[in-house]
């Protein structure tokens, strides 16, 4: 598979303060489902702000289809057809009256017309399984339904890669299942910022780590490096950490209860 | 935009205040009445003041090259009467002094009698003007916003004037000088604040 | 943003535990001197007097300073124009307006006494959080009501501009500048008709969130305990009598 | 252990929409450390928020050391001394931009003088490890930051019973693992409003389990009763989900990867 998005030598943070990345390198293949994990304030939002073309890097290149972004105007704007962030909090990014205005809001910008628009809309509502919400006030939505709110509004300007930052912070277990079922049926290249090591590793096909002000990526199986995670401040999963207590090889990688059940057995 | 530090003669700074004074005490008054009457007062109206801060660093699209900004007053003046405006406005100004140096400390009193008090007396008493005269609410909202906006505007360049008369045609002179800096250009920004409470308005019924 | 910059900096600054009182003193004495005295010597002497402070001992950023002046040297140079500029008298124009000598002289006065009064209040605004100002208010008795309005207007702010700054980062996003006009209208009204609801309902569940804490009729709360610095009083002293004294000499 | 604080009977909600709990009831015994289980808008807000005294039950009554809480101001008072809830959005309840003021707050509405005030603020700053955010502005602190001083502010006014809405939400696991431990230091009786399962079971001597509007209470064992679960959209927490599809005794219940090891051995 060919990258479609990466990051090379990537410095970035705020002036005034010590840069949040330091010489980070990530390289997103088309089509891959990826986590990127990391503890709070280590940098993942802002990876994701310069992979999305939103924070101009310090230093380093942000790569969309093997071309360097050059952060001018025109080039910002063809790079956010190809590339959407969905960012944590959902209030930072609806601002409609209703469900529907709001979802229209970038396929109109894109130019296409009321008819494109709306097709679009429905689309992406269906997508995110929200129809029934479409005529609703944003402000009155439960925060589970304003986050599918704003990730529809995401997807609606059908980008090629889709970055969500923390999209199941919050939500309750069957709130995260049926979130990731609806990124499952996506067929977008889906990069899912979260400290949930358990999903990730039960999730993704590609792991990126940051820590130290730089991304380690690779398979999920990364996910048992206690270095790595020590470095990170994350725990290993207890899928890996419970093979691992029992001296059992984590290959194949168990990603469910059910994998997990198998290697015992 | 406000006066500058330092821009004004110490005794007309001193005059100022003394005629800001009496309304901001007034309204001082005001507020003490509704926060007695229940805290939840004080929490919405902090929400309204820290709102009218925010205002004023929303760029409006199409009035480019203007260095001025939104006032906020006149919205707050139809939903708070303008006693409540002279109050919160003048805490706007103090935190627009120190947080943005915008405005000054000795010229608080001048900015505070142009934006708070004089905009939203000028943009209240057009709203009640539309009101009697039954116009449609929308309208009454435009000139209300519209009015208090640029009369600030207007006050500012009066006071200037009357710091800095011209050497021939004294006060009248510096008046037209002025306003052709300070208000002139803000017309297209009074009638962009007008559109944008229009606009508002229709959000709220719409939610 | 300039916003956030000159507040981050006065509560990283070195003055902070330094007491409001005698900060306030200095930073009004350099005001008032620049108010009072004539813009050579007196302004240029407080102008880098301030700067002197504001950069040496209270360690801020020279571009800090920097853009933080952006501001009112707009102001300055819009508000010294018409001045500048005469009805009648001798010297180049076009009409009736004239470039004179005399307005030359007013304009840069006035220019000098703005910079100087601005950097003079710089050195409060750089050194104190406002909300120390607020505590301040406090002793100097005016109502209670009124400061806590004051105090939560400052926090609310800073929940509401975070907002407005991500809202219009994400309406970028999603390509918000090729907009036509009249939608980028209604795109600015929807978001501060958003806000004002954001912010109403902000300020109903802190309501609910401080009466759970035991809010009544007051926000009491404890004043940081700073020590008197007679070195610091005494430093106001020399410097200001010294720019006053400055200007006695020149005249 | 006698009980501290209950609820009978209880029916509440917002007036104009049906009751979001209605006959629900729990008894939190003094020194329990309780985790509250529910999905989002399972009405475990207002549970917590009726328990404090801050929301009036529509019927049924709080008892605090067995007495029944009667809703006029001088009760409330007495209750808040005692109760304490600490809300999942920190924004919600700091007010002050300064954290040792916003601290003091509570601390002085109780009635002690400056320096008894002084002396609780460091003692609350102190247990929540937060010391070095005395002097700092509540805006520019991390989230994480945020609800450790909200916490704080609770912890300072003594109360017998904390009661906590979410405190995990959007904290990275070395986070959580820091607030829990914090919290275990606490000697207070701890009530936890949470929807990880997998913490409540390692973490929690009761649970309560909110569903169809009422309250299902006891040991952590029922969480992995499959039917009450089901009716709560709960998922079993992994360690009984595991020993489950392995066959195996749930009993003593497993709560770390090391008792589930030592299951499966």
């Amino acid at each position: 598979m060919t990258e479609i998005l990466g990051a090379l030598d990537l410095t970035a943070g705020f002036p005034g303060s010590p840069p949040v990345l330091d010489g980070a390198c990530v390289s997103i293949r088309r089509g891959v489902r990826m986590a990127l994990l990391g503890q709070n304030g280590s940098g993942k939002t802002t990876l994701l702000r310069c992979l999305a073309g939103a924070l101009t890097p310090i230093r380093g290149t942000i790569r969309a289809n093997g071309t360097a972004l050059a952060h001018d105007r025109a080039s910002l704007r063809a790079h956010r057809r190809l590339v959407q962030l969905v960012l944590q909090d959902p209030d930072d990014q609806l601002f409609s009256a209703d469900v529907t205005q709001d979802v229209s809001f970038g396929p109109l910008n894109l130019g296409l017309g009321e008819a494109g628009a709306r097709a679009r809309v429905e689309e992406a509502l269906e997508l995110l399984a929200i129809t029934h919400l479409a005529e609703r006030p944003t402000h009155q939505l439960s925060y589970g339904e304003r986050k599918r709110v704003a990730i529809a509004g995401a997807v609606a300007m059908r980008p090629s890669v889709l970055l969500l930052d923390e999209p199941t912070a919050g939500l309750d277990p069957a709130g995260v299942a049926e979130l990731m079922a609806t990124l499952d049926g996506l067929d977008t290249t889906v990069v899912l910022a979260t400290h949930d090591v358990d999903l990730a590793l039960s999730w993704a096909d590609e792991v990126a780590v940051v820590s130290g002000r730089r991304v380690r990526q690779g398979d999920p199986s990364i996910l048992g490096d206690a270095e790595l995670l020590a470095s990170a401040r994350l725990r290993r999963p207890w899928q890996l950490e419970l093979l691992h207590r029992l001296g059992l090889s984590a290959n194949p990688l168990p990603r469910s209860v059910d994998d997990v059940a198998r290697a015992i057995q | 935009m406000h006066i500058a530090e330092g821009f004004l003669p110490p005794l007309q700074c001193a005059a100022w205040f003394a005629v800001a004074a009496p309304f901001v005490i007034h309204g001082g008054r005001a507020v003490v009445r509704e926060a007695r009457k229940s805290p939840e007062n004080r929490l919405l109206l902090a929400a309204a003041g820290a709102f009218t801060f925010v205002l004023s660093a929303i760029k409006l699209p199409s009035v480019t090259g203007s260095s001025s900004h939104p006032t906020g007053t006149g919205a707050g003046t139809i939903l708070f009467k303008p006693p409540v405006m002279a109050f919160l406005g003048t805490v706007v100004l103090l935190f627009q002094a120190l947080l943005l140096a915008h405005g000054g400390l000795t010229t608080l009193g001048a900015n505070v009698f142009s934006m708070a008090i004089a905009g939203p007396w000028a943009g209240y008493g057009v709203w009640r003007l539309f009101k009697a005269a039954k116009a449609p609410t929308w309208l009454g909202v435009f000139f209300a916003m519209a009015v208090a906006n640029l009369f600030t505007y207007c006050v500012t360049s009066l006071q200037l004037a009357l710091a800095y008369p011209d050497a021939t045609t004294g006060f009248l002179g510096a008046l037209a000088k002025f306003l052709g800096v300070f208000a002139v250009t803000q017309i297209p920004l009074s009638i962009a604040e007008g559109v944008l409470g229009v606009l508002l308005f229709g959000f709220f019924t719409r939610v | 943003m300039t916003t956030y910059s000159i507040d981050d900096a006065a509560w990283g600054s070195p003055w902070r535990r330094r007491r409001v009182g005698e900060k306030m003193l200095l930073s009004l004495a350099l005001v008032l001197t620049a108010l009072l005295t004539p813009p050579w010597p007196g302004c240029v002497a407080v102008a880098l007097f301030s700067v002197f402070l504001i950069l040496g001992p209270a360690r801020i950023r020279p571009s800090l300073l920097a853009t933080v002046l952006v501001a009112p040297l707009t102001f300055l140079l819009l508000g010294t124009l018409p001045v500048v500029i005469q009805f009648g008298g001798d010297g180049w124009g076009v009409g009736p307006l004239r470039l004179t000598q005399e307005g030359l002289t007013t304009a840069a006065g006035l220019f000098v006494h703005g910079i100087a009064g601005t950097l003079a209040i710089m050195v409060l605004a750089t050194t104190t959080p406002m909300i120390d100002v607020l505590t301040w208010l406090r002793g100097v008795h005016l109502p209670d009501p009124l400061l806590e309005v004051a105090s939560l207007t400052y926090r609310l702010l800073f929940l509401l501009l975070a907002t407005t700054i991500a809202v219009r980062g994400a309406q970028q996003a999603r390509l918000g500048d090729e907009a036509t006009f009249r939608r980028r209208w209604a795109t600015v009204a929807a978001t501060t008709g958003s806000i004002i609801l954001r912010t109403w309902d902000r300020a109903a569940r802190l309501q609910r969130g401080l009466e759970g804490r035991g809010y009544e009729d007051s926000l009491v709360t404890l004043a940081p305990i700073r020590r008197r610095s007679w070195s610091f009083v005494a430093m106001t002293a020399v410097g200001v009598s010294g720019v006053w004294l400055l200007c006695l000499a020149a005249a």
